[in-house]
C-alpha cells in the first residue's frame, strides 16, 4: 500500500535518498541502453555502499559503481560494455580481486527468479539449463515432473529485490510511466520488486495517459517516486530521444579510478532538474 | 574472378549462410557479427525469414546500422515489439528456429564457456557471463556461434567452466566453419586461403573432416550487402579480426 | 431523520464499508454489487483508494455505469491497463488489499463454494466455478463475498464443495454483516428491520455475536451516491434482492 | 515455423475449416467481451464436433456451442453469462447431464497450465489454492520448496491448445493484431497455444502498427491466419467500438435448441467480409 500525495515527484537526490546502504536494487534497462544512469551517479555522489545490484545485462551501471566501491553483491546475466567496447573494466577487476560477490546467470534464470516473486511462488521453472555448470555453482535445484513426464526442470529460487529503478520516456505526477522501443526486462523487474522508482525523461499530462493507457508500462499506484532527469540515461541510449554518447563512453573507459570529470558532466548536474 | 574473402567478411557472410528460408531467427546483445549476418541475409538472399532481435524488434527496417547489436534502432520499422520475455518463452517452448549466441571458448561437442577463464571463483579473467546460452542453446532449434580468433586458447579440448550445454549447430570463425554431426563438431570448409591441416593446428579438438572442403568464396550479392552495411568499414575496423 | 435500508442499499454499502483509505482494492467479473461498492465509495467517502478492476482500469472514471462488471467502460479514463496476468500477480505476491470475490455457498471458516450444488461428479446445479477464488481468497489480504439471499442454504454449515479457503474477512447479506475473528465468521451487524434472533435462525452455521449490533444507517453520503449510480433503479431491479 | 505469404487473410468459412474436429481450442475475451464469436457460430455452421474450450470465463461461447453439440470438454475458470443474465444454461444442462466433461480451474490455475505451456517447462507454481478440492478433483500435485522454505506449492501441468483464436480491434494482413482496453488473457492464450488464428474488426495499414509498435499484443509471425469480421463480437462488445447488444442476448437466452435465427441474425452473415 502506497499513500497517494498529490504528486510523487521528487529531486533526484531524493529518490537516491531513499536507497539504503545494502539495499538490493534492480536496474532496468540493457547495457547501454534506457538504463537509470542519472539515479546510479547520484547514489555514487551519495556514497551508497554495500548494494546488491539486480540486472540482466548491466555495463556501464555496474562498472562505475563498482569504481565507487558501491557494491557488494551482483546478480545477473551478462555484463560487459558491450561490442567494440568489450568488457566492463572496473566490473571485472573488482570479480578477479574477488572484492565484489557475483551470483551468475543466465538472463532467463535471473527472470526466472524475478518471476518467481513477481507471482509470489517460492520458486519457478526455467528451460533449458541442462548441462551447464551454473546449477552446481548456484545450488539450484532440479524438480522432476509431478505429472510423469519424466522431465527434470531446473527451478530458481524467487529473488525480490528491495527496489527496481526505471528509467522511462515519460511519467506523470501520480507514477504512471511508459517507455517506447522495448521494456528490456522492465515490466518483471517493477513487477518484482518490493518498491518501484521510475526516473522519467520527462512529465507527460495525465490526460495523455488516459488516451492510450496500453501504453502504460507501470500504473501510477505501484510507484512509490518519480524524479525528472532529462537526458538521464546519459551516456547511454533513450530511444527515440537520443543515441548512445559513444565519445564520452570511450572517455569514461580511458579515465581511471572514480571518474569525477565524468560525474560532473552528466546532465543531471548541467541541466536543471525540471520537478 | 570470384571475390576474395576478408575475415571480417568470412566470419559475417558464413553466419549469414546459416539462415534458412521462413525460419525464426535471433540476434542478442554483444553479438555484432550475427547482427550483421542478419540484416545481410535480408539484402542478399531471395528468400525472406522472420528476423528478430534483443531490441525487440521483429522484421525492422532500421535506419542506421548501430554499433551495439541492442540498439533501440533495431526494432525501427518494426511492427510489433517482442519483448524480451517474449523471445527468450518462444524459445523454451521450442519456437526458435536458429538462435545467434556468444562464446568465448568452444569445446567439440559444442557447449560453451562465457564465464571465466581459470578458476571460476579466483579467475584469471571474468568474461561477460551467463547471458542467453544456458537457456537458448538447449532449447533454441539451431544455436550457431562465432569466435573472432581461431586458436586452441578459444576452440578447446576442456572449457574452463561449461556455461551451456546442448550442442551448437554451427561455429564460424575467420578461419573456418564447423557444424553438428552426430553429437560433436565437425568441420564443414575452411578459409579457401588457408588449409585443412592449418585448421587441425589451430583447433584444441579433434573433429571430423569428412566431406570438409574449402568455404564457398562470397557470391556477388553477399559482397554488395556487406558492404551496404559497412560502407566506411567501421564495422571491419572495430572488429579488428584476422585470418592469422 | 435517518434513511431506511433497502435490501440492495444494505448489500451494497455494506460492501463499500469494507473500503479502506489508500488500499488496493479489487472488483471483477460477475460481480455487479462489489463493482457499485467501489464505484459508491469513490463517490461517498474523503479518503481515496486505489480502484482496479477486472477490465484492466486503474482508477477509472467510467462514463456510464455497466452490467457488466467486467465492462471494457471500467477502464474508462484510466491511465493504465492492468490486464488479467497483472492483477492476480498482484494478489498471490501479497499485493493486494482488499478482493471482492464472489461465492454460491459460504461457511463459518469464512470458505466458499462456487462450483456445484450436490455432488460435483453428478451435480443438482453446475454453478460458475473456482474464478477467482481459489487463487485470491488464501493469497489477498482481505477478501469480501456478498449473498443476495441469506438463508441456511447459501450460509451453510457443510458447504458442498470447498472452492476457497483461506478465510473470508467478510460476507454482507441482505439481512447481516459478518466478519472473521478468530478464524471463524463472527455477526459484526445486523438489518435494523431484522433482529439477532432472525439472523441466527436464517443463518447455517454457528457464530460468535458478540459485540454485534444493528448496522448503522445509511449516511447521506452514501444513498446519494448510489442514487447518482442507480437513477432509474435498473440496478436494484435487476439484483432482485430482499430482506425476507 | 509459418510460411509466409503475401497476405494471411482468410474467409471466415476458411478461418473454421482449419479447426480440426476434436481439437483443444483457446478463445480469447471473457465472458460477453471481445470474445471471437462470429468464429465460434461459424465452427457451429460447420457442424464441428468433439471440441475441447479452453478458456478463462466463457459464457456466450461455450453456452451456444453445448447447444450445437460441438464440445467434449471444457477446461474453464468461472462460466455465467454474466450479472442480471445469470448462469449459461446449455452448458449448465451439459455438465448437469454429464453430456460434456469439465476440468474445473480458477481462472489463474488454468493461467498457470497456460504459463507452463508458454514457457516450455512441464508444469507451473501458482500462488494460493491452498485448502480447496480443486486438487483433489484435478489430481494437481504440490511440490515442496527445495530452498528449504517450508512452503508447499501447487504446480498446475502444462495445457498447451491446439489453436488459440483471438478476436482484436484491428490486424493486418501480415498477422500482426492489437486490441484497445484489457487483453483480458489474450496475451499468455497466443503464446500458449500451437497455432494463433486472428478474427478482427478491420484491416489497418501496416504502416499504423510501425507507427506504435508497442501497442501490439500479437506479432504477425506468431499468426497463422487472419479473418476480418466486423462487429464479429457480436452480442458482445469490441471496446471501444460497440456494447453488448442486451436484447440480443436475451432474445438468444429464451430460445431453445439451436438457435437458428440467432445464427442467421449474426452480423458475419449479414455483411459483406472486408477480405
Amino acid at each position: 500500500m502506497i499513500p497517494m500525495p498529490f504528486s510523487k515527484v521528487v529531486p533526484l537526490a531524493g529518490l537516491a535518498a531513499l536507497v539504503p546502504d545494502g539495499a538490493s536494487v534492480a536496474l532496468g534497462g540493457s547495457f547501454l541502453h534506457r538504463g537509470p544512469f542519472a539515479l546510479v551517479r547520484e547514489l555514487i555522489r551519495q556514497h551508497r555502499t554495500y548494494l546488491e545490484i539486480v540486472k540482466q545485462s548491466p555495463g556501464y551501471d555496474i562498472d562505475i559503481l563498482c569504481r565507487a566501491g558501491a557494491v557488494a553483491r551482483v546478480r545477473a546475466g551478462i555484463v560487459a560494455m558491450e561490442g567494440h567496447l568489450g568488457l566492463a573494466p572496473a566490473y571485472r577487476r573488482a570479480v578477479e580481486r574477488q572484492e565484489i560477490e557475483l551470483e551468475e546467470h543466465a538472463c532467463m534464470t535471473l527472470t526466472a527468479g524475478l518471476r518467481a516473486a513477481a507471482y509470489g511462488v517460492p520458486f519457478q521453472p526455467v528451460g533449458g539449463v541442462h548441462g551447464s555448470d551454473l546449477p552446481a555453482l548456484n545450488q539450484w535445484a532440479s524438480v522432476p515432473d509431478p505429472y510423469g513426464s519424466g522431465e527434470n526442470v531446473w527451478v530458481i529460487p524467487a529473488i525480490r529485490p528491495d527496489i527496481a529503478v526505471i528509467h522511462v520516456n515519460e511519467a506523470n505526477e501520480r507514477g504512471d510511466a511508459r517507455v517506447y522501443g522495448t521494456s528490456h526486462w522492465d515490466r518483471i523487474l517493477s513487477r518484482a520488486a518490493k518498491r518501484v522508482f521510475v526516473v522519467a525523461e520527462k512529465l507527460a499530462p495525465v490526460a495523455s495517459f488516459r488516451e492510450r493507457p496500453e501504453l502504460t508500462l507501470i500504473p501510477g499506484f505501484m510507484v512509490e517516486a518519480v524524479t525528472v532527469v532529462p537526458h538521464g540515461a546519459w551516456p547511454g541510449s533513450c530511444w527515440p530521444l537520443y543515441e548512445v554518447d559513444y565519445p564520452a563512453v570511450e572517455t569514461y573507459m580511458q579515465s581511471e579510478g572514480l571518474p569525477e570529470a565524468h560525474l560532473a558532466a552528466a546532465p543531471e548536474c548541467r541541466e536543471p532538474v525540471h520537478a | 574472378m570470384p571475390e576474395r574473402w576478408s575475415a571480417f567478411s568470412y566470419l559475417v557472410t558464413n553466419l549469414a549462410r546459416f539462415i534458412r528460408p521462413d525460419e525464426v531467427t535471433f540476434s542478442g546483445v554483444n553479438s555484432t557479427p550475427p547482427m550483421l549476418a542478419c540484416l545481410l541475409a535480408k539484402r542478399a538472399y531471395d528468400f525472406d525469414f522472420v528476423y528478430i532481435n534483443v531490441a525487440g524488434g521483429v522484421q525492422p527496417t532500421p535506419s542506421v546500422i548501430p554499433r551495439s547489436s541492442s540498439d533501440p534502432v533495431l526494432a525501427e520499422g518494426s511492427t510489433a515489439i517482442f519483448s524480451n520475455e517474449d523471445f527468450y518463452d518462444l524459445c523454451t517452448r521450442g519456437g526458435m528456429d536458429l538462435c545467434f549466441l556468444g562464446a568465448a571458448q568452444v569445446d567439440g561437442l559444442g557447449r560453451t564457456n562465457v564465464s571465466a577463464i581459470g578458476d571460476w571463483h579466483a579467475p584469471k579473467v571474468r568474461l561477460p557471463g551467463g547471458g542467453g546460452g544456458a537457456v537458448m542453446l538447449p532449447t533454441a532449434r539451431r544455436a550457431v556461434t562465432w569466435r573472432t580468433e581461431h586458436s586452441r586458447r578459444t576452440l578447446v579440448e576442456k572449457l574452463d567452466f561449461v556455461t551451456a550445454a546442448g550442442g551448437l549447430h554451427g561455429v564460424v570463425t575467420p578461419l573456418a566453419v564447423f557444424e553438428l554431426r552426430d553429437g560433436s563438431l565437425a568441420l564443414r570448409s575452411w578459409h579457401p586461403e588457408a588449409s585443412l591441416v592449418e585448421v587441425q593446428r589451430r583447433t584444441g579438438f579433434a573433429f571430423d573432416a569428412t566431406g570438409a572442403a574449402p568455404t564457398p568464396p562470397p557470391g556477388a550479392r553477399e559482397s554488395a550487402a556487406l558492404r551496404s552495411l559497412d560502407p566506411d568499414g567501421q564495422f571491419e575496423r572495430e572488429a579488428n579480426v584476422a585470418l592469422r
